[in-house]
């Protein structure tokens, strides 16, 4: 970012008169628009990659139909435009929000969840100098700010007031509150290998190729830490085997019963942006960040600053993959089962973590 | 106005610490009183951090505001169970019925 | 008009206004989030004050944990339900009186007493410092906050239990 | 330094908004038709009865109050962990006993039942009431099951 | 040997008295043999003693034995016989006339319901009588003289169910006791001096000059004066009238012979003691007595009464020539009064008898042919007691006066010329009163025809006596035997030095033989002219008594009421013990009682006042201060509202407060 500011301010255009920190915010207002649209067409892409994916997995061909009259993909479209349709239709649906509901709560509960996540993109490292703030805390504050979701998420359901996504609100709360504890607890793990909280940080320490990621360092410990945080980060985002609360089947639509229209459309927004910032927290803490799995096997070529964004993304589309391999494949967990594994398994195994890697560092 | 200086912090937390007091005062309902509570600790907090900052003694006020933010932590999840048992007891939380120990 | 007073400006102005709401508003779920939106200023004012560790802390604890302890406080203690949960307020007069009698006090040390102030130095990152501190000096009370933390969590389970049955 | 809190921030007042921009869109394109059925609470198409309020068993706080001891036990974690490798064998052993003795909680808590969750009992019942049924249910599908695999 | 037979003359009427009091109903004739038989024996037995001991004719014969009855600490008291001729002559002369009494009382109380039991009295009575008199300490003579005393009281008490009776024994018990009073003080008052009671023992300290002076005087008066109750001397003469009451052997037994004769006995006994003063008196006392009983027999109408009276004259002759120093003289006339006291009592007694139990004079007249034997009995008696010559009674009688004379001419003294005149005309009277009395009751025509016609002579049991009595009243008289062995005793006998004595007995001789010619003519003149004047007024009523006693109503009166003493004791001592009593009552109830009531009632005022102090005051303040606290109580109660707000606003309120005064006062 400092670069270019520095690069801004000598181009002599009618910017460069403004003082630096005039221009920082200039360029986070524009980088925040671009998050915002990304986080849209992601959800977008995401909900068609998920549509696609779980269809063919269940041996069904998913949405096929809407390919928007480009003659050119009309029978290989594959329905890409599906989720775009939806989003139109969702935009032109009329916003119910019932009697009893509370106008307000109803309103600003959305807000603060689709916020959270916006805000915790800013700290995410894309590449070595393609980060937002390169915060010195970083990945205590992506933590700090996730926890906002839980906020938001009783509220919404407290809004509604509707039995269902009142129990729904409550129930994903607690879950999300119980899975952040062994999240929580794992990022240590990582934290004390690198030795800083700075995404970057971390991320350079992995350079060197595939075995030098996380993953595979103190052999099995590291992986177990990424097995729990990929799972408890999967429950916090409440998907797949976790997505007890909004489970079509029972509660309805969980704390989202009420929402209709565009209000819904931002749950869906948060939840798969949520998806995706797991995706690159992941991939930043344990899968090496934006540093190339080849190391410096092909004489560093795909090192090059130019690749790291691409390194970074692939391997979040490859979590995100599996999330939705998951979701598709697991049962849904019962709610007893659910609290079972967050405290009874993950968070010991994370202490356990903990300790062995800080012994191990220690001989 | 003048730059913001540490005036400007400690009268912030003075009004700050006065908003909860209030609130513990006049609130009927015991959690909002709690909240009242969490503010008027908060209040406290941006003292030590104004002090830390502007009378550099090597992050003390943080660290206090640290184990002050811990001890609220502790203290209102215990204050919590407690309104909750008055509730039980007394099937409504507002603090001026809880007065079983009038003179 | 730096935009660090603006931003100072911008986050007290926040913080005073969302304290009202908590303290004058008559819905439980409105105080809530007037709660809510102050500390979420408050870790603003302690990044402007150079505590960005303590701002997260903050966030994560008392936005993460303590408001939805309250929430939860709130939703389980209420015996009817309606959105609109009202909780009156008491000797709301006297009560102001005094408050602004306080408010008046504590103005006039500030203004009197004379601070032993520094110019601030630049702002650095605290993290490091506060993890040194606490694992060197501040041992002791480290280890009695755990057992802090035990008692606590030991006695509300126990009270919630008992409430249970 | 503050700059890098700036970023997050202004993220959230885009983000903001964004969101509030696309309200207003919808706002604008939606058409508006109130109806009492509309703006009832849904409830799968039933009428709404009773209030929503349920009495909430007290496991919710209970959780979340584990929740927040734990998150404080992180937050006392996070600056170990950053100097955990500068600190010697002595800051270990200190967090060691520190996470113990919060162990310690945990598993008073997990003793005393108050992590566990009430197992919907599904299914007993169904079976006590008539259990021939189901052993005819279950003959059947076998049944068919080896036809089909014939 | 005589010592034994001493001893079993007391004890025998004791034996018989125990025996008669408890069988005496069941024995047959009512036990009226018993005592009597036991009276004869004694009697028997003192003729015997009377014989050994005269037959010694030894004026210092003294026999004694004694034994020690009570020891205290260093004093021991010693109790014993004393036999000497004055013991044998009374021994003589109890048990002489109590056993004529027993058989005259057989034929005079025949037919009375309580027969036994007068003759258990009886027995009693002699016993206590004849123990007296051979006592040889003071202690044991009170003690008899105590039992007399009550013998004689339920004598006289015989018929209680007769109310006068019953007065007039307790009036006699009482006044015996005023006298029995002085006489117990005078022994004690001896025995604080010399620590012993015993006769011989005293009268050799008195010689050795222990006891003299005033103190001697004392103790002689105050004995003296048991002498005057028994004795029924002048001051207490005033019992014996009354003692009438009794049956009339009682009277002639104990108010003639016996328990009259204790007193000149006593005297007798002890005369050592008496100092010149003492003896002054004792003359003066019994010539009064003896001048006043007459006086008032004259005018007497009842039979008894005049022998009462006449009884106390004599009596007081006896006293009188004891105090004038006639020693045997005194104790003579003692002994032939009794016999012819006896025998006028007897006979009066047969007379009654006779005429069914009537006393008056006035109801008899004329009996002497309806009573012959008492008649002529009754004659002698009063020849004799006027002082007949001849008679028993004259020469004791002449003897008193000779030795009032002679003791007048020996001090020269006008009191004791006065005495001798006194006793002389007092001689007259009791010639005048006796013949009164014979002629009243003999002679002239019978008033009372219808008793006079039942008269008849008493049966023999009652006669004999008398005959026994008039031989002994004419024989009595004579022989020296009495004066020379019963002798005057003076100090000098009892003095160790044990000096002869006949010389100063010569030297009197020669005086006394003077004075005595003198006495027997003036004597013998004034009995006749009694009995002259007496035959004037009853024998030939020349003149009517009944027109003396009116001429001279006032003397009449004056003597017919007994000079008044009656009502005179009635006024002073009995008034005055129930004004004391009254007085006594009235102090104790006021007084006393009125004390412990007020003391009563000051403490109730002083607990009621400290009471409502107490409650007015203690309980108000307290009271006050607990309501004071209760208020500040309930006060600051309303501070405490319960609710915690409330309670920190005020803190908050306070503090600002604080804090403002803080800075006002800077």
């Amino acid at each position: 970012m400092q670069e270019l500011i520095q690069a801004v301010q000598n181009s002599q255009t009618f910017l460069s008169g403004l003082s630096e920190a005039a221009l920082a915010i200039i360029f986070f207002v524009l980088f925040g628009l671009v998050f915002a649209t990304v986080a849209a067409v992601c959800a977008l892409v995401f909900v068609y990659l998920e549509r696609k994916i779980s269809a063919h997995m269940q041996d069904r061909l998913g949405p096929m139909e809407v390919n928007t009259g480009i003659p050119l993909l009309k029978n290989i479209g594959h329905g890409w435009a599906q989720t775009l349709a939806d989003a139109f239709k969702l935009l032109l649906k009329e916003d119910i929000v019932p009697n009893a509901a509370d106008r307000r709560l109803h309103l600003i509960a959305p807000f603060i969840l689709f916020c959270a996540v916006i805000a915790a993109f800013s700290v995410m490292p894309f590449g070595e100098k393609l980060v937002v703030s390169d915060m010195n805390i970083g990945v205590f504050f992506v933590l700090a700010i996730t926890s906002f979701s839980v906020i938001g998420v009783i509220l919404a359901g407290w809004a509604s007031n509707n039995k269902w996504s009142l129990l729904g609100g409550m129930r994903s709360a607690a879950q999300i509150v119980s899975y952040e504890i062994p999240s929580g607890l794992v990022v240590l793990v990582i934290v004390m290998q690198v030795g800083s909280l700075r995404f970057n940080d971390i991320v350079m320490a992995q350079a060197g190729g595939i075995l030098h990621w996380h993953i595979f360092q103190f052999f099995p410990l590291n992986l177990i830490a990424f097995i729990i945080s990929f799972l408890a980060t999967l429950a916090e985002a409440n998907r797949a085997p976790f997505d007890l609360p909004e489970a079509e089947s029972e509660l309805t639509a969980g704390f989202a019963t009420e929402y209709s229209g565009f209000k819904w459309a931002i749950f869906y927004l948060s939840e798969y942006a949520n998806m995706f910032l797991i995706g690159i927290f992941l991939s930043a803490l344990f899968l090496g960040g934006w540093t190339s799995p080849f190391g410096s096997l092909f004489g560093g070529f795909f090192d090059k600053p130019g690749w790291q964004p691409v390194w970074i993304i692939l391997k979040a589309v490859a979590i995100i993959f599996l999330q939705m391999w998951l979701r598709w494949t697991l049962p849904r967990l019962r709610v007893d089962q659910l609290m079972y594994t967050s405290w009874k398994v993950l968070t010991p195994f994370a202490f356990v973590t903990i300790f062995g890697v800080g012994l191990w560092m220690l001989f | 106005m003048m730059a913001v200086g540490l005036n400007h912090f400690l009268v912030l937390s003075a009004l700050l610490f006065v908003l909860g007091l209030l609130a513990v005062l006049t609130k009927k309902n015991a959690v909002t009183v709690l909240m009242g509570i969490e503010l008027i600790l908060n209040a406290a907090n941006i003292n030590f951090i104004a002090f830390s900052r502007y009378a550099d003694t090597d992050l003390d006020g943080q660290l206090f505001a640290l184990f002050v933010i811990i001890t609220a932590a502790a203290g209102a999840a215990v204050a919590l169970a407690i309104v909750l048992n008055i509730y039980k007891q007394m099937r409504s939380v507002n603090l001026d019925e809880a007065d079983t120990l009038a003179g | 008009m730096s935009y660090f007073d603006l931003t100072f400006y911008v986050f007290a102005i926040g913080a005073v206004v969302s304290a009202g709401m908590m303290v004058f508003s008559r819905n439980l779920i409105y105080c809530a989030v007037g709660l809510l939106f102050a500390l979420a200023s408050i870790a603003g004012i302690y990044v402007l004050l150079g505590a960005d560790f303590l701002a997260a802390t903050q966030l994560l604890v008392y936005v993460g944990g303590i408001l939805a302890l309250l929430l939860f406080g709130i939703m389980l203690s209420v015996k009817f339900t309606g959105v609109e949960l009202r909780t009156g307020t008491l000797q709301m007069l006297p009560g102001l009186i005094i408050v602004a009698g306080l408010f008046l006090l504590l103005l006039r040390m500030i203004y009197r007493a004379e601070w032993a102030v520094q110019t601030p130095g630049d702002m650095l990152p605290t993290t490091t410092t506060i993890g040194k501190r606490i694992m060197t000096d501040l041992l002791i009370p480290f280890e009695i906050a755990s057992i802090l933390l035990l008692i606590a969590l030991i006695g509300a389970a126990y009270m919630a239990r008992r409430e249970r049955s | 330094m503050l700059l890098h809190f700036a970023a997050p921030f202004i993220f959230v007042i885009v983000a903001a908004a964004f969101i509030a921009l696309n309200l207003l869109i919808s706002r604008l394109l939606q058409p508006r038709v109130p109806s009492a059925g509309k703006n009832t609470t849904y409830e799968c198409g039933e009428i709404p009865i009773g209030s929503s309020w349920v009495q909430f068993n007290i496991r919710f706080y209970v959780i979340t109050l584990i929740f927040v001891i734990f998150d404080v036990e992180i937050v006392f974690l996070v600056p170990w962990a950053v100097v955990f490798k500068d600190l010697g064998w002595f800051a270990f052993v200190e967090v060691v006993i520190f996470v113990f003795i919060l162990l310690v909680g945990l598993a008073y808590a997990w003793r005393k039942g108050d992590l566990e969750w009430d197992k919907p009992e599904t299914g007993k019942f169904a079976r006590d009431a008539a259990p021939q049924l189901f052993e005819e249910v279950g003959t059947e599908r076998q049944q068919t099951v080896q036809e089909v695999t014939l | 040997m005589i010592v034994d037979y001493v001893i079993w003359i007391v004890l025998l009427p004791l034996i018989s008295f125990a025996i008669q009091i408890f069988f005496g109903k069941r024995l047959p004739r009512q036990g009226d043999w018993l005592p009597t038989s036991v009276m004869f024996i004694d009697l028997l037995l003192s003729l015997i003693v009377a014989g050994k001991v005269f037959s010694a004719y030894d004026p210092e014969f003294r026999i004694t034995r004694s034994f020690e009855w009570v020891v205290l600490g260093t004093t021991t008291i010693k109790f014993g016989i004393l036999i000497d001729n004055l013991t044998a002559v009374m021994l003589f002369i109890v048990t002489l006339v109590s056993s004529l009494v027993h058989l005259f009382s057989i034929g005079y109380m025949h037919g009375d319901p309580r027969y036994s039991r007068y003759f258990a009295y009886l027995s009693l009575f002699s016993f206590s009588m004849l123990g007296l008199i051979s006592v040889d300490n003071f202690l044991g003579i009170y003690m008899f003289w105590e039992l007399v005393g009550v013998s004689s009281y339920l004598l006289i008490g015989f018929w209680f169910e007769k109310h006068s009776a019953s007065n007039a024994a307790k009036k006699a018990f009482l006044v015996n006791r005023v006298g029995d009073v002085g006489m117990f003080i005078g022994i004690l008052l001896i025995f604080a001096i010399t620590h012993t009671f015993n006769f011989s023992e005293v009268f050799g300290k008195i010689a050795a000059g222990e006891l003299s002076g005033a103190l001697l005087t004392t103790a002689g008066i105050l004995i003296f004066c048991g002498a005057v109750g028994k004795s029924a001397q002048f001051p207490l003469h005033v019992w014996l009238p009354d003692a009438m009451e009794g049956p009339t052997p009682v009277s002639a037994l104990i108010h003639a012979a016996t328990m009259v004769a204790a007193g000149v006995y006593l005297v007798g006994r002890t005369f050592v003691l008496y100092s010149e003063h003492a003896l002054l008196v004792i003359a003066g006392i019994g010539t009064i007595t003896a001048f006043i009983a007459a006086t008032i027999a004259v005018v007497q109408m009842d039979i008894k009464k005049v022998l009462a009276y006449s009884t106390i004259s004599q009596l007081g002759y006896m006293i009188a020539a004891l105090g004038v120093g006639g020693y045997n003289a005194g104790l003579f006339h003692l002994m032939t009064h009794a016999f012819f006291k006896a025998l006028l009592f007897l006979g009066a007694g047969s007379v009654i008898h006779a005429m069914h139990h009537e006393q008056d004079m006035r109801q008899m007249g004329g009996l002497r042919h309806k009573l012959p034997v008492t008649f002529a009995t009754f004659l002698i008696a009063t020849m004799a007691i006027s002082g007949v010559p001849g008679l028993a009674g004259f020469f004791s009688k002449d003897a008193i006066l000779a030795a009032s004379l002679e003791k007048a001419m020996e001090t020269g003294m006008l009191y004791h010329y006065t005495i001798f005149a006194i006793l002389i005309f007092t001689a007259g009277l009791t010639a005048f009163y006796m013949f009164r009395a014979l002629f009243l009751t003999f002679y002239g025509t019978p008033r009372n025809k219808e008793k006079f016609d039942h008269a008849h002579e008493s049966p023999g049991t009652m006669t004999i006596p008398l005959v026994a009595l008039a031989v002994f009243t004419v024989i009595g008289g004579y022989g020296k035997w009495f004066e020379e062995l019963v002798r005057k005793p003076n100090l000098q006998m009892f003095a160790e030095s044990g000096a002869v004595q006949d010389a100063t007995h010569a030297a009197t001789e020669a005086a006394a033989h003077g004075a005595h010619t003198i006495a027997m003519v003036l004597s013998i003149a004034f009995a006749f002219g009694g009995i002259a004047v007496a035959m004037l007024y009853y024998y030939w009523n020349k003149y009517s008594a009944e027109a003396v006693s009116k001429k001279f109503a006032g003397i009449y009166n004056f003597l017919w009421n007994k000079w008044y003493f009656d009502e005179l004791y009635q006024a002073t001592a009995v008034r005055g013990t129930l004004l004391l009593s009254k007085a006594m009552g009235w102090f104790d109830l006021n007084v006393i009682d009125g004390l412990v009531n007020n003391t009563a009632r000051l403490t109730t005022l002083i607990s009621f006042g400290s009471g409502t102090t107490d409650n007015r005051i203690v309980d108000g303040l307290v009271n006050w201060v607990a309501r004071i606290i209760g208020w500040f109580g309930a006060t600051l109660r309303e501070i405490q509202t319960g609710r915690v707000q409330a309670y920190i606003l005020m803190a908050l309120g306070a503090f600002i407060l604080l804090y403002v005064i803080q800075l006002a006062m800077v």
